[in-house]
């Protein structure tokens, strides 16, 4: 058997599904069209009444969905881009966020958010959101980078008595494949060391996670091993092991897919220098997206996000100094 | 006192009795609030105050016909409503006096109060975002089963035109959710007239277009809007889907009390919908001999010493203390983020 | 052909003059559409391809009333109107092939595409945002002292969910502008059919709660489209405030050339609504003796080859070369900001 | 004569009005009731037809700002609290943002946001938001924290052919005076040294400017002086002049007001490390808001956001390190 990101995806919810009747899902064609990725198909059928289409108001759907949290529910929602999570952003970061340090009743929402691009997806079919909800107090932002955390993580998600904004890669659905789901997982929260090394530290997460893999594999050709941490969760930012994993390599480099002001690399950089100043042996490096819209045009697009050739030689550069 | 009491005839007494329970009810929101504007004024509130005067009667009506069970997401100008729902002086005035024992722990303040476990949401500030909350609450409780469940919002002519106004009417509307959404119009939002704010000729014009029933009435006149009011709920109870009322009245404060509200026009007050509500709630419980005037001075009294009583009480409270506090956003403790 | 051309009286062909103009932009629509298809199947293609079968009728209605000087904001399913704005076949071509000449230089692509500074505004995908933008454009124009300019743009019947359709409708009703509001509710939006849109009984409906003129037609009938989007643009030019649209039709391709639209309820296909507006059309001329069935596949045969050469120059045209992008957002140099 | 920072504001957009016929006002209860705030008081009756009370909409508000800047105009938006952008954000972030890239046209809007704290305002009427806009290419995000600032910086952004997020701070709207207007301006982009000081720099913006001069007068009492870097610009943020700082006096500290996931601070520190590593004698630490909204009453407000006493023990700390 083989198991896609985008299978997880779907696994999980049918899992949460049969798991937990307080469990539903709210969004648009998510019902017998089965979702514009297909992360819903079938489970209209497998759970009728469950699985709900939408009308096409974002804010409303996140609106509706904190509601029936109040209620008890626990609802999955589907963004159909993150993107779109702009029209309903109002409700996440100040309904959702604020219901539970305002009235003392949590909010047990998830907000899944395709994000992140793909070829040819253009300015508004590409973003990654996840810096804008962690920067609001009173969300969990998780950003999956396998199988078996896209599965693991959602599950866990919704077992989670506060809002996720749950930031699954497009670019992963159908590419990551593994060969089953797993039965166990890493506390949410925690990162992952994603590839040992000991020359330097490549803090990541997402889809950049496998470009980061592939960069070190190339500089390993040099001779030098790059340690990888896959944060898997960018809120709450697990800086005890990435501060482990400095302390091993003495450099860091934090690579993201997203734009390059402010954001997760730049919240990565200020935590490791804040505690972990005396554990680096060379200026810490960032490499993001360039500070435009994402282009549509794929030979655009491949220089606009960080790839596994622009993270070597940005790893190269840091092991040189 | 009791004498008085004596000279009304017992039929009368039974006929009015709804009106005369949402009488006191709005006369205890009046009071209150009387009180609110005075302590700030005296500098003794937290933040601003911002009142419902001159629209206690359409507000009243939603809470008094809601039950328990229900769900109430009442907004800026429903001190009555919120009281009718189970709301209490002392906790109004705990919240806008600060003290640490209120219901929003001075996390929050003034009317961005609720308990949502027991159906009654705090508002946020952000106009129309009430709505959409409380179709999902609706939806959840049906999808659990229950029926009989009636959802009832309130909004100003302004909060239309947001965008959540209308994708949460029309989500309700799609799953025909027991959703009441009651328009106060009191012709201004906060200095912007009606003619600034919308194009129709009447808002309930607005109802068809989301396929839901629309009610109207003269928002000053207790009776009607109790009735009005009553039927709307009665009808999303019984399963036709959401209600639109829209009630024309005016707002006898300013914005909040630090607004002297120079820019309504002086001719609104002069007409129907410039008639305090209350005044003319207590004209027809007298003229109906209901109660006598010296009943109704009776029952302010009563009013005014238990909220003066209470504001004594409140301001003797202790504050909330920075350093007792969690600084904690979420309610997994396992999943706070922490910053050096 | 010209034989063929002979054959008709003269009278007719005046008559339908603007018929027939209609038609032939529809035409090339269609057949620059259909090409575009077959060169996403073949995988030329950059991204997605969202198209406007069934819908040209309506469409060209919009763009063929407009005039130079006028703003028009298309939507997702607007080939036809857009060429009869003014947008080229090239253009189109380059864009959805990526080439860097074309407008949105690589930047953007397929449908968003435009020209904002010759009226014709670059849709961007948030459904809705599009109205409050031609809005404003029409009140700048205003408060430059222009009169006489008509502003329009499409929707869909999913897209009158979003709040940004109601805000920008009603702020633009407030300001009495010359808007025209398109909806083409082809009855689905995505997959999500009507009765899980909305709730009224006609999307028409929505606009006395607006208070905006509202009209209604057969959205496969391109005579029927001609006169009611002119009329509404006629009416907007001489004053008489937003104007809405609302034409029944069905999109009789998928969403995009990935949708197999399975979902499609197939009874609607055999309704009037499931008409394929071109033949409907071309039905029209041949009958009204406004042109021969071989006058209509010349015409056809002609387009064909034009959009064929078009794709083959532009498929030798370069793309865009990410080492000559300045990757600077901003118009002002100076204030761009750098990172390491 | 005595001006206030609002008085500033007025000032700057009746000036703007008068000297270019392209400038018009669009916002909520900004014509003859004069804004909220009183911001645009008395500018309706001087300039008629240019002052328009706009509906309760924040997404139309910013929408119909861009679609007149196509054509030409320079619109001026006020949103009645920074907190309510939430709603037009979706314009602001997707439409005003991307325009210039991708159509070619600028898109030259100033929104105006009335931002961060002041006592009893809670959760809804505090935030401050300069990290969400500044996140997004295609924006310029400015946060004046002096009168002669909200002034020029105003007058500066209506000049500028791009959008422009305009911080205000409201604490500082009555509270902070000047003398006159000033004729003169430093250009907008260019950061100040609001104190000089030769032990430690804190990187600051807006209403914390105050607080932290307050601090550092306060640290002074123990002989340390400390440098005060007013950014004006967080977008774009002015390295340079943060570089030639810390390069003086080795320290930094980054405090402000908004909350501390991501953000200004984490982005000066990230840009601070990758750039001037070797200038730093200790590690540089940040000070923000607590991660919890902004809380309504002002005993837990006053510990909330950072104030001249947290910040002067923050810099306490560093220095001594
Ligand atoms: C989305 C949003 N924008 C702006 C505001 C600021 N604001 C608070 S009350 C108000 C006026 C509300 O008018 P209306 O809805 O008619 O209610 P009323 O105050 O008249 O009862 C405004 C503009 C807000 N709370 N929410
Ligand atoms: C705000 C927003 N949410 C979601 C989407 C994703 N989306 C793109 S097209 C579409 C369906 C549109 O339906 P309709 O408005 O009826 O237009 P049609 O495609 O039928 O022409 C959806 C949901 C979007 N573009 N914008
Ligand atoms: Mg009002
Ligand atoms: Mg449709």
């Amino acid at each position: 058997m083989s198991i896609t990101y985008l299978d997880a995806i779907r696994e999980a919810q049918a899992k949460a599904l049969a798991d937990d009747p307080r469990v539903f899902l709210y969004g648009q064609d998510i019902g017998n069209f089965g979702g514009a990725f297909k992360a819903t198909k079938d489970l209209a059928k497998k759970f009728p009444g469950r699985v709900l289409d939408s009308p096409l108001s974002e804010d409303a759907i996140v609106g509706m969905a904190i509601g029936a949290a109040i209620e008890g529910a626990r609802p999955i929602i589907e963004m159909q881009f993150a993107d779109f999570s702009t029209c309903g952003l109002n409700q996440i970061v100040n309904q959702a966020a604020t219901l539970f340090y305002r009235t003392g009743v949590p909010c047990p929402i998830v907000v899944r958010l395709p994000s992140g691009g793909t070829p040819g997806s253009g300015p508004f079919h590409s973003q990654s959101m996840e810096a804008l909800y962690a920067h609001y107090p009173g969300l969990v932002v998780l950003t999956p980078a396998t199988v078996e955390d896209a599965y693991s993580m959602l599950l866990g998600a919704v077992e989670i008595d506060d809002p996720v904004i749950f930031c699954e890669h497009k670019f992963l659905y159908n590419h990551l494949k593994a060969e089953s789901l797993p039965a166990e997982a890493e506390p949410i929260g925690k990162a992952r060391i994603a590839r040992p090394g000991r020359d330097a530290t490549i803090v990541t997460y997402s889809a950049m996670v496998h470009e980061c893999i592939a960069a070190a594999e190339e500089v390993a050709t040099d001779g030098f091993e790059i340690e990888v941490v896959d944060l898997r969760s960018v809120k709450p930012l697990d800086t005890d092991t990435i501060l482990a994993s400095v302390a091993r390599t003495g450099r860091l480099l934090c690579v993201g897919e997203a734009f390059p002001w402010g954001g997760v690399c730049a919240e990565v950089i200020a935590r490791v220098t804040a505690e972990g100043f005396g554990l680096l042996d060379a200026a810490p490096q960032r490499l993001n997206a360039k500070d435009t819209p994402v282009p549509y045009h794929p030979a655009l697009w491949g220089t606009h996000r960080p790839t596994a050739s622009s993270v070597a030689s940005a790893a190269r550069q840091l092991l040189e100094i | 006192m009791s004498e008085v009491v004596k000279a009304r005839p017992k039929a009368a007494r039974d006929e009015g009795q709804e009106f005369v329970k949402a009488y006191r009810i709005m006369l205890s929101a009046r009071v209150l609030e009387e009180k609110l504007a005075a302590l700030y004024r005296g500098g003794k509130i937290k933040g601003g105050v911002f009142l419902g005067r001159g629209q206690e009667a359409l507000s009243v009506s939603v809470g008094i016909h809601l039950r328990k069970g229900d769900i109430f997401a009442p907004l800026i100008r429903d001190q009555a409503g919120r009281m009718a729902f189970g709301d209490t002086i002392l906790d109004t005035l705990r919240t806008y006096l600060g003290s640490a024992l209120g219901s929003m722990r001075g996390r929050d303040g003034n009317i961005h109060r609720g308990r949502p476990r027991e159906g009654y949401y705090a508002m946020i500030s952000h106009l129309g975002a009430m709505i959409p909350l409380v179709a999902g609450g609706l939806l959840a409780r049906r999808l659990r089963g229950e029926s009989g469940v009636v959802g009832a919002t309130c909004i100003g002519d302004g909060g239309t035109s947001t965008g959540a106004f209308h994708e949460g009417l029309n989500a309700a509307a799609v799953e025909k959710l027991p959703l009441v959404v009651v328009i106060a119009n009191n012709q201004y939002a906060y200095s912007t007239p009606n003619d600034r704010q919308f194009a129709c000729a009447d808002l309930l014009d607005k109802a068809i277009g989301y396929g839901v029933a629309g009610h109207k009435m003269d928002g000053t006149d207790l009776g009607a809007c109790l009735k009005a009011v009553g039927e709307a709920i009665s009808a999303a109870r019984s399963g036709a889907g959401p209600q639109m009322i829209v009630a024309d009245l005016l707002r006898l404060v300013g914005h909040g009390e630090h607004d002297d509200a120079k820019y309504v026009d002086a001719a609104l007050r002069k007409k129907t919908v410039g008639r305090d509500c209350l005044a003319v709630a207590a004209a027809a419980i007298v003229e109906n001999s209901w109660a006598t005037a010296e009943e109704l001075a009776a029952w302010r009294d009563e009013v005014e010493t238990e909220v003066d009583d209470t504001a004594n009480r409140v301001m003797r409270e202790p504050e909330p203390d920075p350093n007792e506090e969690d600084w904690c956003a979420i309610s997994t403790p396992e999943l706070e983020d922490h910053f050096a």
